[in-house]
C-alpha cells in the first residue's frame, strides 16, 4: 500500500466508524454532545471560509446563525413552511447580509473587519432584543421563539430520538468538508489564500482580492445560517441572548485558531479537543470552582497560541504522517 | 511598435510632487531602465502604471488603450505584470503554490495551472525548488520567485523593480541572463535598476529621473555619458571638479 | 430645549468617561496594531484595585489614582512582557498577527473567572465616599459631580498622555515605533520594550478609569464586558489609533445614549449607536478623526 | 484557604464520582440541579445552590427518604451559565449518564423553557423553585411543578398592594411608570402591568424597558423624573438595580413609591451597595427573614451563619423544593419516575421542617403550579437596627409594630 492509499482506507474508515457510531452509542446524552461537537466542527468550517482561507477574522458568525434560525422558525410557526425550505431563504438572508458587511470592510486592515462584525453581531441581536414584529413577521423580541414538539418528521426537520439530528449535522459536515476541499483546490481558493497573505501581490498578480472575499463571505454565511435551522429544530427554542450571542461568535473563531484556520481538517480537530475540554471541565468544576472552566479554556487559547500558532493541525499532520511513513515502510518490507 | 506610452503622467501625494509630467515610449521587445537615484519616484511611476495608485494627471497607453487609474487584477490580466522591491511570498506556501496563484490568471483549470506553473519554473531553472516553503528560500530565490509569479501571468509587459538589489555578483549575473532569456522569448521589459553594471549591460534605452522629472533619456552609452546624470547621481562639485 | 441641554452636558461627561476607558484601547491598538480584547478586564481590575485601597484606607477615591495607575502600569508591562510578547516574536512574518488578539482573549477569561474565584459574584460600590451622590443643581438643572471629575479626568489625561508622546524621548520612541516599526527598530530603537511600555500606559489609562468609575459605578466580575463593546465601538468610530478621536468618539456615544432616550426607548439608542458605529465604516471607515492609514 | 478547599475537593469529586459508578449507590435520591453557578446571573445560582445544600444536609442528618430505607439526597449541580443551550446539554446529561431521579433549576425562565421540555420527554420529574414566566407551567408538561408564584401573580399581588395602601393611607396615585429590563422576565411583567393598569384606571406615563447592560441609568431616571409619576413600577437585575435605585436618589426624583419586583432588588448585594437610597422601597417577594412562621428564623440563622448573607425568596424556594421532594420521595416510596410525578401531584405539604414559606401549605394544581404560593410586600427602612427588609402586606403578616411608610417623604 502505498500513502495515498492510506489515506484513502483511513479516510473511508473514518466516515465508517462516523455514519456507524449511533449503532453502538445508545445513550442519548454521548449523542446530544456528538450532535452539538458536529454542529460546531459544520460552523468552524463555514467560518473557515473566510476566516481561514481569506485570512481575516470574522467574529460576528452567530449574526448569521441567528439569521437563519429566525426566517426558519417564523416562516414555520406561522405559515408552516418546512423548515428545510425556510433554511435556504435564511441563507439567502444571511448571504446578502454577509456582502453588505464585506464591501467596506475587506478593503482595510483586520483589525477593522473584526470589529465591524462584532458590531455587526450585537447591533442585530440588540435589535432583535427590541422588536416584537416586523410587519406580519413575529419576532417576539427578548422573549425568543418557541416550536412545540407536535408534528414530528422528516417534513417538518423535527425528531423524537437523537438519531435523525445526528445523520443531518453529520451529512451536512460531511458536504460542507468536501465543498471547502474542492474551493482549496481551486482558483477560488488559491485567490483566497493569496490575497489572505499579501494582498498587494495577488492583486498584482490578477487576483481581485476583495471580491473573492466577497464570494467567500457570501458562501460561508449561507452555510452558517442553514446551521441556525439546525439548531433551532434541535433545540427547539430559540432566543437572541443565546443565539445571536458574542460567546458564540467567540467560541466558533477560537475552534478554529485552535484546530488551525485554512486548513480543512482544522476545524473539525478543533472541535474534537475544544468541547469535550470545554464541557468536561463545566461539569468537574461548575458546582465547586464556578468560573473554572472559563480559566481552562482562556489558558489553553494561550498556550496553543504560544506554541502552535498555526493551530494544532501542524503537529498532528506531522505525527499522522510519521505514523503513516512508519506502517508503509514495514508493509511493503523495505 | 509602441506598446507603452506615458504621457505627461504627474503623481501628487498631499501637495507634494512625485512624479512630475513623466513621458516613456517602450516599444515592444525592448528592455527598458529607469534609473534615478534614492527617492527619485521611480516605484511611484512604477505603481502608476502597474494600478497601485491613480496618477494625479497624464495619460498612460497600454497595448493602444488608455489604463489610466485601472484595478491592477485588470492591468494584469491585460498583459501587464510587475514584482515588488521589497519581495512579497505567499510565505505559508510553496514554491508552486505561489507560481500557480499567477498561472491561474489566464485559466480557471487547475491542472492547466500547474502545468503553466511548472513550464515557468523550468524556464528559469527553478524547478527543482518548487516544493519548498517559500519563507525558506534565499533572498536570491526570493527575487527568482517574484519574477516567475510575474512571468506566469503570461504578460505582455514585464516591470521589473529592482531584482537584482541585495544579490550577489554571479548572482547579479546570472539574473542578467534569466533576464536577457526572458526577452528572448517575446517578452517586453521595463526594469528599474540600482546597479549601473546590470542595467547598463542589459537595456536598449534607459530613462533617468530625479525628484520625479526625467532629466536624460537614451542608450545605455549616451546615458553614461550625460552630464546631468552624473550631476544627478555624484553632486554638482563632481562635476565642477 | 431645555432638556436637551441637561442630557447633553450629561451625554459629554458620561462619554467622556467612556472615551477614558476606550484611550488604553487606542492607545495599544495604535503602537502594537492589536485589539487587546482584555482591555475590559483591566478596566475591572484597576476597579477592584480602587475599590480595595479605598476600602481599607478610607482615603479620597480620587486619591487612589496614585496607587492605582502606577500599579495598572506594572500590571500591563508585565503581562505584555510574559504572555504577549512571545506570541509576537513568533510570529515575527506576519504582517497582523491575528493570534495575539486570541492571546487577549484568553486573558480576559482568565481575569474575569479568577476574580469570580477569588471575590465570588458579588456586586460592591462605595457606598460611602464624599463624591457619592454629589449633584450639582442649577436652577432645575442637575450635573452629577463625580462623573464632572471624571470628565476633567479625562481630559488630563488625554492631554497628559498626548504631551507624553509628543515631548518625552519614550514618547518619541513609542510614535516612532507605532509609524514604521522595521525603521525604528533600525534606529536602535527595542520595539519589544515599546510594546511593553505601550500597554503598560494602556493599562494605567485603564486604571484611571477605573478610579472615575468607582465612585459612583458598581464593582464585579464581568463589569469590564460591558465596557469592553462599548471601547470596541468609540476607538473605531474615533478612528483607530488617535487618542483625540477616543475622547470624540466616547463623548459622542455618551450624548447618543443621554438624549436619544428622550425621542425613544433606551434600548433602541443602543441600536442606533450600532448603526452609527457601520455608517462610519460605511462612509469614512479610518473613523472620525483617524487619518488615512494602509489598513 | 479558601481555594485550596476548592480545587481539592473537585478532585476528590471525581474520584468519588469514578467510584460510584463502580460501587453503585442504588439506595439514594440523586437530584440534578441545573443553575447559573457562573456568567450574569451567578450571585442567584450561588445563593440556590446555598439553600439546597443546606436543606439535604438536614434532610440527610435526619435519617433521609425512611420509606426507600433511608435513601440520601445527593446533589448533583450543573452550570447553566444563564444559556438555553447549555441548559439542553446539561439535562441530558444528567438524565442519561447521571441517571438522576428528578431535576430541579434553572432560575433564568429561558433557560428553563427548553430544559422542562428535555424531561418532559423523558419523564423526569422536574421542580422549578424559581422561574416566574406564566409560559413554563402553560406548556401542558405533566412533569413540571414551580413552587414560586408565576409572573400574573406576581404582578396582581403588586397592584392589590398598591390599591391597598392607597386606601389605608388615603392618598390618590393616578401616574404610574413602567421601567423594567429588556428581557423575558421584564417584558413579561410589562405586559400584565399594562392591563392591570387599565383595569385599575390608572394612567400610564411611561413605558420604559431598557437594557440591564446599560453603563448609565441617567437617561432612563432623566426620563422618570420628567414623566412625572406618582409610583414607579420595576423590574431588575442586580446592577442595574444598584444603578437604578442610586441614580433615582441623586437626581432627587419625586416619587409616593417604588414597587421593585424582587430579582435585583432583593440581592444581597443590594442594601449594601445603596444604603440610605433605597431607604422606602417596596419590594416583592416571596419569603422575607421577619415571617412569622416557626423555624423560619432559625432556617435564616443558620444560613447566614454558614454563607454570609440572609435567604432570600429565591433561596427559599430552593431550600422548599427540597423538602416538597423529600414529602413526595416519602409517598412515592419508589425511585420510578412516573411513581414520584405522582407524588408530587398529590403533594399537599403543610408542616414539618423546611416548611417556612408564608402561606400554609404546597399544593400543585393540574397544570403543576403551585396554588398556595402567594407573595408578601417587603419595605425597605431603618428602625433603629439598621436598613432592613420589613414585611408589610398583606396586612395580616404584617411585622408587630411598623406602620409602613407611604407616600415616600422628600429626602
Amino acid at each position: 500500500m502505498n500513502y495515498k492509499n492510506i489515506n484513502k482506507v483511513a479516510l473511508v474508515a473514518i466516515l465508517l466508524i462516523a455514519f456507524g457510531l449511533p449503532l453502538v452509542i445508545r445513550s442519548a446524552t454521548y449523542l446530544h454532545i456528538l450532535v452539538l461537537l458536529f454542529f460546531y466542527a459544520y460552523l468552524t468550517t463555514s467560518w473557515n471560509l473566510v476566516g481561514g482561507f481569506a485570512g481575516v477574522l470574522p467574529l460576528g458568525h452567530a449574526a448569521f446563525v441567528g439569521i437563519g434560525a429566525y426566517t426558519s422558525t417564523i416562516l414555520f410557526l406561522q405559515y408552516g413552511i418546512s423548515p428545510w425550505i425556510g433554511m435556504l431563504v435564511g441563507g439567502v438572508l444571511a448571504t446578502i447580509a454577509g456582502i453588505l458587511i464585506g464591501l467596506p470592510t475587506f478593503k482595510m486592515r483586520g483589525a477593522y473587519f473584526a470589529l465591524a462584525t462584532i458590531a455587526f453581531a450585537e447591533g442585530f441581536r440588540v435589535i432583535v432584543e427590541n422588536i416584537d414584529y416586523i410587519g406580519p413577521f413575529k419576532i417576539n423580541g427578548p422573549r425568543g421563539l418557541q416550536i412545540p414538539p407536535l408534528d414530528i418528521g422528516l417534513a417538518n426537520f423535527m425528531f423524537a430520538s437523537k438519531e435523525p439530528y445526528y445523520y443531518i449535522i453529520l451529512i451536512m459536515l460531511v458536504a460542507v468538508v468536501v465543498l471547502t476541499y474542492v474551493i482549496s483546490r481551486s482558483k477560488l481558493g488559491y485567490y483566497l489564500n493569496a490575497g489572505g497573505e499579501e494582498p498587494e501581490a495577488a492583486m498584482a498578480l490578477g487576483v481581485n482580492v476583495a471580491r473573492a472575499k466577497l464570494i467567500a463571505m457570501a458562501m460561508s454565511s449561507f452555510l452558517t445560517a442553514m446551521a441556525g435551522t439546525f439548531y433551532a429544530q434541535f433545540t427547539l427554542y430559540i432566543h437572541p441572548k443565546s443565539i445571536i450571542s458574542l460567546d458564540l461568535s467567540f467560541e466558533i473563531a477560537f475552534i478554529a485558531l485552535i484546530g488551525g484556520r485554512g486548513s480543512i481538517a482544522g476545524p473539525i480537530l478543533g472541535a474534537l479537543l475544544l468541547r469535550p475540554v470545554g464541557d468536561f471541565s463545566r461539569i468537574y468544576f461548575g458546582d465547586t470552582l464556578p468560573g473554572m472552566h472559563l480559566i481552562i479554556f482562556g489558558l489553553v487559547l494561550i498556550l496553543v497560541m504560544h506554541y502552535q500558532p498555526r493551530g494544532l493541525q501542524e503537529p498532528l499532520t506531522r505525527l499522522y504522517n510519521n505514523l503513516i511513513r512508519r506502517i508503509t515502510h514495514n508493509t511493503t518490507g523495505r | 511598435m509602441v506598446l507603452l506610452e506615458v504621457r505627461g503622467m504627474t503623481k501628487e501625494f498631499g501637495g507634494l510632487r512625485a512624479i512630475d509630467s513623466l513621458d516613456l515610449t517602450i516599444e515592444k521587445g525592448q528592455i527598458f531602465g529607469l534609473i534615478g537615484p534614492n527617492g527619485a519616484g521611480k516605484s511611484t511611476a512604477f505603481n502608476c502604471i502597474a494600478g497601485a495608485f491613480a496618477p494625479t494627471a497624464g495619460v498612460i497607453t497600454f497595448n493602444n488603450e488608455t489604463i489610466n487609474g485601472q484595478k491592477p487584477w485588470n492591468l494584469c490580466k491585460k498583459g501587464l505584470a510587475r514584482t515588488f522591491q521589497i519581495v512579497k511570498p505567499f510565505a505559508s506556501k510553496s514554491v508552486l503554490y505561489n507560481v500557480m496563484v499567477a498561472s491561474f490568471a489566464t485559466t480557471n483549470s487547475r491542472q492547466v495551472a500547474e502545468e503553466k506553473a511548472i513550464k515557468v519554473l523550468e524556464s528559469l531553472n527553478f524547478a527543482d525548488k518548487k516544493d519548498i516553503l517559500s519563507s525558506n528560500l534565499t533572498i536570491a530565490d526570493r527575487k527568482r520567485l517574484e519574477i516567475a509569479r510575474a512571468l506566469a501571468t503570461e504578460p505582455k509587459l514585464l516591470l521589473l523593480d529592482e531584482v537584482m538589489a541585495g544579490l550577489r555578483p554571479n548572482e547579479v549575473d546570472e539574473m542578467v541572463e534569466v533576464l536577457k532569456k526572458i526577452r528572448e522569448q517575446g517578452t517586453t521589459i521595463f526594469v528599474i535598476e540600482h546597479i549601473m553594471r546590470a542595467i547598463m549591460a542589459l537595456s536598449d534605452r534607459i530613462v533617468v529621473i530625479q525628484f520625479g522629472k526625467k532629466i536624460a533619456e537614451g542608450t545605455p552609452k549616451e546615458i553614461a555619458n550625460n552630464e546631468n546624470v552624473i550631476k544627478a547621481y555624484l553632486g554638482e562639485d563632481y562635476v565642477a571638479a | 430645549m431645555y432638556y436637551i441641554i441637561e442630557d447633553t452636558i450629561n451625554g459629554i461627561l458620561m462619554g467622556s468617561i467612556y472615551g477614558l476607558t476606550a484611550m488604553g484601547l487606542t492607545i495599544i491598538f495604535g503602537v502594537l496594531k492589536v485589539v487587546n480584547f482584555a482591555h475590559g478586564s483591566m478596566l475591572m481590575v484597576g476597579m477592584y484595585l480602587a475599590y480595595w485601597a479605598v476600602t481599607l484606607s478610607g482615603m479620597h477615591p480620587y486619591l487612589a489614582i496614585v496607587l492605582v495607575a502606577p500599579a495598572m502600569f506594572l500590571f500591563g508591562y508585565t503581562l505584555q512582557n510574559f504572555v504577549i510578547k512571545p506570541i509576537f516574536i513568533a510570529e515575527k512574518n506576519v504582517r497582523e498577527p491575528l493570534t495575539v488578539i486570541i492571546v487577549t482573549t484568553g486573558i480576559w477569561y482568565i481575569l474575569d473567572n479568577l476574580t469570580l474565584l477569588i471575590f465570588g459574584p458579588q456586586y460592591r460600590s462605595l457606598a460611602d465616599n464624599p463624591l457619592n451622590g454629589q449633584m450639582l443643581e442649577i436652577g432645575e438643572m442637575f450635573i452629577s459631580v463625580p462623573k464632572l471629575y471624571g470628565c476633567i479626568t479625562a481630559v488630563i489625561t488625554a492631554l497628559g498622555v498626548y504631551w507624553f508622546f509628543q515631548k518625552t524621548d519614550m514618547g518619541r520612541a513609542i510614535r516612532a515605533t507605532s509609524m514604521d516599526r522595521e525603521a525604528a527598530s533600525l534606529m536602535g530603537i527595542n520595539q519589544y520594550k515599546i510594546y511593553n511600555v505601550a500597554f503598560g500606559i494602556g493599562a494605567a489609562t485603564a486604571g484611571i478609569a477605573a478610579v472615575t468609575l468607582v465612585p459612583f459605578y458598581n464593582v464585579f466580575p464581568t463589569v469590564g464586558v460591558l465596557f469592553d463593546i462599548k471601547g470596541f465601538i468609540i476607538v473605531v468610530l474615533g478612528g483607530l489609533g488617535s487618542i483625540g478621536g477616543a475622547l470624540a468618539g466616547g463623548i459622542i456615544i455618551g450624548i447618543i445614549e443621554s438624549v436619544g432616550p428622550q425621542f425613544m426607548t433606551a434600548t433602541w439608542t443602543e441600536a442606533i449607536v450600532y448603526g452609527l458605529f457601520l455608517v462610519v465604516l460605511f462612509v469614512k471607515p479610518s473613523g472620525l478623526f483617524g487619518q488615512k492609514h494602509d489598513w | 484557604m479558601q481555594i485550596l478547599r476548592r480545587i481539592v475537593v473537585p478532585a476528590l469529586a471525581i474520584s468519588l464520582i469514578a467510584g460510584s459508578y463502580a460501587t453503585g449507590h442504588a439506595e439514594n435520591v440523586k437530584i440534578g440541579n441545573i443553575i447559573p453557578l457562573s456568567g450574569p446571573s451567578a450571585t442567584l445560582g450561588q445563593q440556590g445552590k446555598a439553600a439546597r445544600e443546606m436543606a439535604v444536609e438536614e434532610i440527610n442528618a435526619a435519617g433521609g427518604i425512611k420509606s426507600l430505607g433511608g435513601a440520601k439526597f445527593e446533589l448533583v449541580f450543573a452550570d447553566s451559565e444563564s444559556k438555553p443551550e447549555k441548559g439542553v446539554a446539561e439535562a441530558e446529561r444528567l438524565i442519561n449518564t447521571e441517571k438522576v431521579n428528578v431535576l430541579t433549576g434553572c432560575w433564568n425562565s429561558a433557560v428553563t423553557y427548553p430544559t422542562t421540555a428535555v424531561a418532559e420527554r423523558y419523564g423526569i420529574p422536574f421542580v422549578v423553585p424559581v422561574s416566574v414566566s406564566d409560559k413554563i407551567t402553560d406548556q401542558g408538561f405533566k412533569t413540571v411543578f414551580r413552587i414560586a408564584a408565576k409572573d400574573s401573580w406576581w404582578t396582581r399581588d403588586q397592584f392589590a398592594f398598591l390599591k391597598d395602601m392607597e386606601k389605608e393611607f388615603g392618598t390618590k396615585v393616578e401616574r404610574l411608570a413602567f421601567v423594567y429590563e429588556n428581557g423575558d422576565w421584564g417584558k413579561g411583567f410589562a405586559g400584565q402591568w399594562k392591563k392591570l393598569a387599565e383595569a385599575g384606571g390608572y394612567k400610564v406615563v411611561l413605558d420604559e424597558p431598557y437594557p440591564s447592560t446599560a453603563t448609565d441609568l441617567s437617561p432612563v431616571v432623566q426620563k422618570i423624573r420628567r414623566a412625572k409619576p406618582d409610583v414607579l413600577l420595576l423590574v431588575s437585575n442586580a446592577a442595574d438595580a444598584i444603578l437604578l435605585t442610586n441614580t433615582l436618589a441623586d437626581y432627587k426624583v419625586k416619587l409616593k413609591a417604588i414597587i421593585a419586583s424582587g430579582g435585583g432588588h432583593a440581592d444581597p448585594s443590594f442594601l449594601k451597595t445603596t444604603g440610605k437610597n433605597a431607604q422606602y422601597l417596596f419590594d416583592i417577594v416571596e419569603w422575607e427573614t421577619d415571617v412569622n412562621k416557626p423555624g423560619a428564623k432559625e432556617a435564616n440563622d443558620k444560613y447566614k451563619a454558614k454563607y454570609g448573607q440572609n435567604l432570600t425568596g429565591e433561596a427559599v424556594d430552593a431550600y422548599v423544593a427540597m423538602y416538597v421532594l423529600k414529602d413526595a420521595l416519602e409517598r412515592a416510596a419508589s425511585l420510578d419516575p412516573e411513581k414520584i410525578r405522582e407524588a408530587l401531584a398529590a403533594t399537599n405539604l403543610s408542616s414539618g421542617p423546611g416548611m417556612i414559606v408564608g402561606y400554609d401549605s404546597v399544593k400543585f394544581d393540574k397544570t403543576g403550579q403551585n396554588e398556595n404560593a402567594s407573595l408578601v410586600m417587603v419595605q425597605v427602612n431603618d428602625t433603629g437596627k439598621g436598613l432592613e427588609r420589613i414585611t408589610i402586606w398583606p396586612k395580616s403578616a404584617r411585622r408587630a409594630g411598623y406602620t409602613p411608610v407611604f407616600p415616600m417623604p422628600n429626602k
